[in-house]
């Protein structure tokens, strides 16, 4: 398929990102990267699972089509999984669903996947602080602005049809 | 215009919200502007009381979160304060002291997550009020949940026989509890039993080991299997079900009495077998026993060397010679399960293997020994009867410790064995007292902590024991000068003296250090238990919680967890034990709900979601043709909920519903 | 409304307005009994004459365009969408485009099946056309009120039992593909090299019975047509009436002795005289066919490339041809079994001598073709091969251009596919049936229109009778605008050359 | 015959498949004519767009509207059928997915254009002549509807109450929704009209899966001999059952060849291909991105496989370009 078109990026563009962290090891780095008090990002909103492998990527494309310009994804490196495996049927997953977005027009770095260990509060930040800065430069996505602007071909009509009486609204176009 | 949502129900009607935000201290409300996150979440739907207040999890915080439960009815509940996994119990018992269900409760991070890794106020608070949007969209799912109570079994497993175990064992069946002592070998004891003494007091290991053996074979809550393994585990905290496996020794256990008289009955007038237990520096017959207090006091065959077995051609003179009939070429390899509320794993190490370090020379040079060798050279019941002496029969004039071998190497073992230095002195020690030979230790640098270490230390120091500080280069058997003749040279830089030195001696000691077993990966996932980097089982805490696991009423005690001395080792059994004790003493466990359920009238049955189950709590009903989920045996990780290909299988706490809406809160403008 | 809404508003009410004045004409909304959408366009002078009828096609659905990237072997499932009434024949033109992709040949007895499957679609498609889409014009009578010009009136007219026995043998007919297909729309047999499913030798008794049937069931619609068609001169004036003739190219497959094949067999092209001008295997279908583009529709008109475009006009020098049923039997010498070729003979006597002309012959040429395919499915299910356990071809060679081609009731469909060596489609290109009779469907409405209408007097049954004029050809515009959904009713605009609107009917 | 309920069957952007499936009711076509007053059903009666117009708003019983939703017209005529009837059903997957008309939602308007007029072979058209929405031709002006730039399901443009899913709907629930709405006993709007339960439930191959499948490979239907009986998933063929609704008692495995998912999702998963995704993957065999990115490449065409009739109902709607 083509390669995906997106506009660039926007004057003081700050991008959305949602975040699904697995509560033993990603969602702790970041509950470590705090008590470290490091500082990143705050373009970041985490949605706490029990492991990664609770993410379906349902969710990762309704994260994009509520308006996430990002998605991040993180869990426990391979082998460390608290649940054995659960992190290895994320990666299967979302393998095939980064093949999906791409052939759906979403750029390459709007989702990352980021295996992160409870030890790792220094890489939650360099994760954040590096997919906001290059998903800035990728400039929003913003899918609920694209689904209005999409719309608005039949809502036009819809105009029309509440305008005129519907014998001759037939013949407008 | 439908929103893909087909025929989803909606909740019906407003919940009654309370929410509530934490000042702590400075630490949220110096970085977040918490009244403006009150407001903002005052004026979200469904939310009936809205504050913010400067310790939350004080007591009159939580009292307030109770009286505001009854004055407002209130049927949700949800705090913006610190992570959840250290106050999410906290708000809970408010909510329940409400009369609120605790799971009616959402908890929302804004102190880790937001006023601690930011500093632009702005942003921080902006953030904040995502995540709370996110939580008060999230709650209105919310279903009233119970954690589930299951008894505990009494009954411990312990494994391995090393004195972790033994201690582990004694701890518990003193304190009344039945406990199964699984060990792999044909005697317990682990390698405690290898030693001639221990540092630093230097007294007898037999002495203080043995008489814990035989307390094991007779105390009358231990059951003790030897040449036995642990195949399987099923099942969860406080109702384990164990497989084990025994191996045939082909003697009748409760029969043989040790007497022995089979040994020198055997048809084989000369020991002429390796003898593992002796690390091969001695022989052995294929009847035999592996040492004089070996406990059980049972005598084995090993089926490798025993011609009958072999064969089936010998004259079983050693079976004529047993009067009690305790000899059977018959035996079989069994099965045996147990059910047990607790396991203690006490699986201890393996010694490096001194071949990986071919520049030392071991298995090329017959004076290059390992320490365990040595300890048994040393040991008045080894193989030698305690005298030192050389491969060849000579006795070494001049003998060399090197030190850290297979650790603190980047090659081999990045980590220190912690207990080399200390036994090299102990054995520096023994060598000197049995053969009077010049002693020298070669080390990176001395590692004494721990109660009289330093102090022993002190005492090498005078008895004349040389120190080189420095990590020997090679051992090489080819001379430069005539006195380095027929010797072994150890090529060193003194990093004291600050040059290159070539020291001849007769014996090379090579202090291996301590790793895990070859086999430990097999045994965590067996156990389902983590392992670190290194290969050494993974403590659910390092500080805080150092003998229990990841896996509920699973405990690690000794070498398995990381390299320790005996002192160290029998404090952790004798915790690994306490922590049993205080799991099976409640008599039950409480099971966080987040477990996921199937609805069966929702299954069609495409069994997509079994194999993907680590704990096999997904089975299939074969007479429903539906999937089944043992909610005891779900660890709640939700992977089979968002694998279930048609939407049929539900996590409590993490539903669809529940996460659509945090992610459509967290987005919302 | 704030202003935003209140500008597009009044922007689109100008627009909507202005093309209000622009479009006012009689309209038969839509086109009625037939698969798809179309439209036509009438223009009349002063006299109230016809000046010219357009037909426009207002579809275009992309599949070739949106079948880029797709496996190769999900062509046949895809490409069947492009029409739910002849699924078959999209099925299997596109499982022969195919083999040819993968140079694989058909498995004999995977080619049996299809050929099983092909037919008995044949046979019970030509009776749905016959019996509920264009039968009713002469079966009940075109000008009949139109509460009763369908299906009902048919049994009213025919008698319920009659009725009943068309509904269950095409129900029972539809049972054989059901079982070898799966799915009776939208089968899903079709593969490289040969069938998904073989058939169960216990499968055949009741397959025999169905053949039989469904052989007694063309010869008995045979005896209808003749009853209720044949023997009314009114009707048979209006079928052979000039309104409905026109003299151009005929196009069909026919096998090795030039005897019609549905399934397979070379493109034969013979001239409006009934010579043979060309037979071709279908991969050199571009040396003779080429698509012409009008503004004013979007369906495309095919010609033969070395006769030349000469616009909407017959005759030996146009290279407007026609295909479907009547072009079928002109392009063959012969039909393939013996109680069609019987009927074949039968239909060129009544109706002059080979070749026909006249439109509305394609009634009875379907009929003809139906009981061919009677026949060939008793054959076919007398063949014990037929339930071996083999039935298909794995292909070995890599992929690269393949054309495959069928005769779908409504006539030649070709469809040609390019992909990489994965087997990804690169490029389709599809020439559907009926799009192969646009020119000829344009030329007929036309003809039709200005030989009906006078004066500018339009009668509800006149208007009907140009309905007729395309109905005849059965035309598939689900097939026809394979390339955007899109529906559109047929619409005659009455009008002086001016514009002016002479009169507005509304159906 | 006044007081029999009234029922129109209309069709959008559609093959006619959903309209042969009602011709399909065979005998039982006789009883709904019976039953019912039909006002409105173009492939086989001559009732025309007036004769609907000039009926009072709300006064057809029902209307089953077929086909994905393309054009204005489509449009007017959806919204005309909303406004006359008082139930609307969804009939097919065109209609309550886009179907398979939708995957040119990965493609632009102008590709399909510029393709089918001036670089398809065998195009004669050297002055590029591209049909216009308005022509003048020896001053007579004719005209063309206006394409929209995507493929809709009709719920995305009229509110609809229920869906008949399938492509096409299988007689025996086209019958059951028909009584049922007869009968009136009509359950919660938005409902899916067949059982809210993937296919595996109907399938016969379903006792053939083993419990513990883990995939090394997929496979592509025409390359192995499919085995007749055994779980076409376990072939290591994709088959979308697991991830969709049944009701059609699994024709295309019972024809050897894998669903294709049709019937959409069951009413809780909002994104058939997605959610079909999360599962097979999780369970295919190897651990390292490199294996698995192998394992992967035998499906070529993820969305055309997993989207094959749900494009315009993925949750991204259409491929952004």
């Amino acid at each position: 398929m083509s390669k995906p078109m997106e506009q660039g990026a926007g004057a003081g563009f700050e991008p959305r990102i949602v975040a699904f962290f697995c509560n033993w090891c990603t969602y702790t780095a970041a509950d470590l990267a705090g008590v470290s008090r490091l500082k990143y990002a705050p373009n970041v909103r985490v949605i706490r699972v029990m492991c990664s492998g609770r993410v379906d990527p349902q969710f990762v494309m309704e994260a994009f089509a509520k308006g996430a310009d990002g998605v991040l994804l993180g869990g426990c490196h391979p082998g460390d999984c608290h649940y054995a495996e659960g992190n290895y049927k994320t990666l299967r997953r979302m393998r095939m669903l980064e093949r999906m977005l791409k052939d759906m027009g979403i750029a390459d770095g709007r989702f990352r996947l980021e295996w992160i260990s409870g030890a790792e509060g220094d890489k939650v930040k360099s994760v954040v602080n590096d997919m906001v800065a290059k998903v800035r430069a990728l400039g929003p996505l913003d899918l609920p602005g694209k689904f209005a602007e999409w719309d608005k071909e039949i809502e036009e009509l819809e105009h029309q049809i509440s305008a005129q009486p519907a014998k001759e609204a037939v013949h407008a176009r | 215009m439908a929103d893909n949502n087909g025929n989803k129900p909606q909740p019906i009607g407003l919940p009654r919200i309370g929410f509530y935000v934490c000042h702590c201290g400075s630490n949220i409300a110096g970085t977040i502007d918490v009244a403006e996150v009150a407001q903002f979440v005052a004026g979200l739907p469904g939310v009936v009381v809205s504050r913010d207040y400067k310790y939350m999890c004080s007591d009159p915080g939580q009292e307030m979160i109770a009286q505001d439960i009854k004055e407002h009815k209130l049927d949700r509940l949800v705090v913006a304060a610190c992570s959840p996994n250290l106050h999410e119990e906290t708000f809970r018992k408010a909510a329940a002291k409400g009369g609120l269900n605790s799971f009616l409760f959402q908890m929302v991070n804004i102190r880790e997550h937001a006023s601690w890794v930011h500093e632009d106020k702005k942003a921080a608070t902006a953030k904040a009020k995502g995540l709370a949007r996110a939580a008060v969209y999230r709650v209105r799912f919310h279903k009233p949940l119970e954690k589930q109570q299951v008894p505990v079994d009494p009954n411990v497993l312990v494994v391995g026989g090393g004195i972790a175990g033994i201690h582990a064992a004694l701890t518990l069946a003193n304190a009344g509890k039945k406990v199964t002592l699984v060990e792999r070998e044909a005697t317990i004891g682990g390698h405690m039993a290898l030693f001639d003494k221990t540092f630093p007091t230097l007294d007898c290991a037999a002495c203080i080991l043995t008489p814990k053996m035989s307390a094991v074979k007779s105390h009358p809550n231990i059951t003790l299997w030897t040449y036995s393994e642990v195949a399987k585990v099923d099942g969860y905290v406080g109702n384990y079900k164990v497989t084990v496996k025994r191996k045939p020794r082909y003697v009748k256990e409760d029969l043989c009495v040790g007497c022995m008289e089979c040994i020198d009955a055997c048809v084989f007038k000369e020991p002429k077998f390796t003898d593992q237990f002796n690390q091969g520096l001695g022989k052995r017959k294929p009847v035999y026993i592996d040492f004089p207090q070996a406990t059980p006091k049972v005598v084995l065959i090993d089926p490798q060397s025993c011609i009958q077995l072999k064969t089936g051609k010998c004259k079983k003179s050693c079976a004529e010679a047993c009067d009690r009939d305790a000899i059977d070429f018959t035996q079989k390899e069994e099965t045996r399960e147990l059910q047990v509320g607790a396991i203690v794993l006490a699986t201890g190490f393996q010694a490096f293997d001194a071949k990986k370090e071919p520049r030392y020379g071991y298995g090329r040079y017959p004076g290059v020994y390992t320490a365990l060798e040595i300890e048994r050279l040393v040991n008045a019941s080894g193989p030698t009867s305690g005298e030192v002496v050389l491969r060849d029969g000579r006795h070494p004039k001049s003998v060399g410790i090197i030190h850290c071998v297979g650790s603190r190497d980047a090659k081999t073992n990045k980590w220190c064995s912690r207990v080399c230095c200390m036994y090299s002195l102990k054995l520096a020690h023994l060598i000197q007292e049995h053969s009077g030979a010049e002693v020298y230790n070669f080390y990176i640098d001395m590692r004494a902590p721990g109660k009289a270490y330093e102090e022993f230390y002190d005492k090498l120091l005078s008895e004349g024991v040389h120190f080189i500080r420095g990590r020997v280069s090679e051992v090489t058997d080819w001379a430069m000068t005539p006195e380095e003749e027929g010797k072994l040279v150890l090529r060193v830089e003194d990093t004291l003296a600050g040059f290159v030195r070539r020291i001849p001696v007769d014996m090379v000691v090579l202090a291996t250090g301590l790793e895990p077993k070859a086999d430990a990966q097999e045994v965590r996932r067996r156990f389902n238990i983590g392992c670190g980097n290194e290969g050494f089982f993974q403590e659910r805490h390092p500080k805080l919680a150092p003998v229990n696991t990841f896996t509920d009423g699973i405990f690690i005690a000794g070498a398995c967890q990381a390299p320790r001395d005996i002192p160290d080792t029998v404090a952790q059994a004798g915790a690994a034990a306490a922590e049993a004790l205080v799991l099976i003493d409640a008599g039950h466990v409480e099971l966080e709900p987040n477990t996921s359920h199937v609805v069966e009238e929702e299954c069609c049955g495409c069994k997509s979601c079994v194999p993907l189950c680590p704990y096999g709590a997904i089975t299939f009903d074969e007479a429903k043709k539906k999937a089944s989920i043992n909610e005891v045996l779900c660890k709640g990780c939700g992977v089979c909920a968002a694998a279930c290909p048609s939407g049929s299988i539900r996590q409590n706490l993490f539903e669809d519903e529940e996460i659509f809406s945090e992610i459509e809160g967290v987005l919302a403008k | 409304m704030d202003k935003k809404v209140q500008e597009i508003y009044d922007q689109t009410q100008k627009i909507a307005n202005q093309q209000y004045m622009g479009h006012r004409r009689v309209t038969i909304d839509p086109i009625t009994r037939l698969e798809g959408h179309g439209k036509i366009d009438i223009f009349l002078n002063d006299q109230g004459d016809v000046d010219r009828a357009y037909l426009q096609i207002p579809e275009l659905r992309g599949f070739e365009v949106f079948s880029r990237g797709r496996p190769a072997e999900d062509m046949p499932q895809i490409t069947s969408r492009i029409c739910g009434v002849c699924p078959t024949a999209h099925h299997m033109a596109a499982a022969k485009a195919l083999d040819d992709l993968y140079q694989v040949e058909c498995h004999p007895v995977g080619r049996k099946i299809r050929e099983l499957v092909y037919n008995t679609f044949m046979l019970e498609d030509h009776a749905l056309h016959v019996y509920i889409l264009g039968g009713p014009d002469f079966i009940v009578g075109p000008d009949a009120p139109k509460e009763l010009r369908n299906v009902i009136g048919v049994i009213g007219k025919v008698g319920l039992d009659v009725g009943k026995k068309v509904i269950s043998t095409r129900r029972r007919l539809r049972e054989i593909i059901n079982y070898a297909g799966g799915k009776v729309i939208h089968p899903v047999l079709g593969l490289p090299g040969g069938v998904a499913k073989g058939i169960a030798p216990d499968q055949l008794p009741q397959f025999r019975q169905i053949a039989q049937e469904g052989l007694e069931f063309a010869l008995f619609t045979l005896q209808v047509f003749k009853d209720i068609v044949l023997k009314n001169d009114a009707y048979v004036k209006l079928i052979t009436s000039d309104a409905f003739t026109h003299k151009t190219y005929y196009m069909g497959l026919v096998d090795k002795d030039n005897r019609v094949n549905f399934y397979d067999g070379d493109v034969r092209v013979v001239t409006p005289e009934g010579k043979e001008y060309a037979k071709f295997p279908v991969q050199k279908y571009l040396e003779h066919i080429n698509e012409h583009v009008e503004p004013w529709s979007y369906i495309k008109f095919p010609f033969l490339k070395k006769v030349g475009w000469k616009g909407f006009v017959e005759g030996a020098d146009s290279g407007v041809y026609a295909v479907a049923p009547m072009a079928r039997l002109n392009a063959a010498e012969g039909m393939a079994t013996p109680e069609a070729q019987k009927a074949r003979d039968e239909y060129f006597k009544i109706l002059g001598g080979r070749p026909v002309h006249h439109t509305l012959a394609n009634h009875y040429a379907r009929v003809v073709e139906m009981i061919q395919a009677a026949e060939t499915i008793v054959q076919l299910v007398n063949d014990p091969e037929i339930t071996a356990k083999e039935f298909r071809t794995i292909p070995t060679k890599t992929p690269k251009s393949g054309v495959g081609v069928v005769e779908a009731p409504r006539g030649t469909l070709i469809h040609h596919y390019e992909t990489d060596e994965n087997g990804l489609m690169r490029m389709a290109n599809l020439i559907v049936a009926t799009v192969g009779n646009s020119a000829r469907i344009a030329m007929s409405v036309d003809k039709a229109a200005k030989g009906l209408i006078k004066g500018g007097n339009v009668s509800e049954g006149l208007l009907n009778k140009v309905e007729m004029a395309f109905r005849a050809y059965d035309p598939c515009f689900g097939c026809a605008t394979h390339t955007l959904p899109g529906e559109m009713p047929l619409i005659v605009t009455l009008r002086d050359l001016k514009g002016g609107v002479i009169r507005e009917i509304r159906r | 015959m006044p007081d029999k309920p009234k029922v129109a069957f209309y069709w959008c952007a559609s093959c006619g498949g959903c309209e042969e499936a009602v011709v399909d009711l065979a005998e039982d076509i006789l009883k709904v004519v019976e039953a019912v007053d039909i006002v409105l059903w173009p492939v086989a009666m001559d009732f025309k767009k007036t004769d609907v117009e000039a009926r009072p708003d709300g006064s057809i019983a029902v209307a089953f509207i077929n086909g994905a939703v393309r054009t204005s017209e489509q449009e007017e005529w959806a919204r005309m059928l909303r406004r006359k009837a008082q139930v609307v059903v969804s009939f097919g997957a065109c209609a309550n997915l886009g179907g398979i008309p939708a995957l040119a939602n990965q493609f632009k308007k102008e590709d399909i254009l510029k393709f089918v007029y001036e670089d398809c072979p065998g195009v004669d058209n050297p002055s590029r002549t591209r049909p216009q929405t308005s022509t003048v031709d020896e001053g007579r002006t004719v005209t063309l509807p206006e394409i929209r730039n995507m493929v809709r399901s009709l719920d995305q443009v009229i509110d609809v109450d229920y869906y008949l899913p399938g492509c096409p709907p299988t007689p025996k629930i086209i019958m059951a929704a028909v009584q049922a709405i007869l009968a009136g006993k009509l359950p919660a709007k938005g409902t899916v009209l067949s059982p809210d339960i993937a296919l595996c439930e109907e399938c016969k191959r379903k006792d053939s899966k083993p419990a513990d499948l883990s995939l090394t490979e997929f496979k592509r239907p025409h390359q192995i001999q499919i085995d007749p009986e055994k779980c076409l998933l376990a072939q290591g063929l994709v088959c979308m059952g697991p991830a969709t609704r049944s009701g059609c008692e699994a024709l295309c495995p019972s024809g050897n060849m894998p669903c294709t998912g049709c019937f959409g999702p069951s009413s809780r998963v909002k994104d058939q291909g997605a959610k079909f995704v999360s599962s097979v993957f999780s369970n295919i065999a190897p651990k390292e991105a490199a294996d698995i990115d192998k394992v992967l490449d035998g499906i070529p065409d993820p969305i055309g496989t997993f989207y094959r009739y749900g494009l315009s109902k993925c949750i991204l709607r259409r491929k952004i370009n």
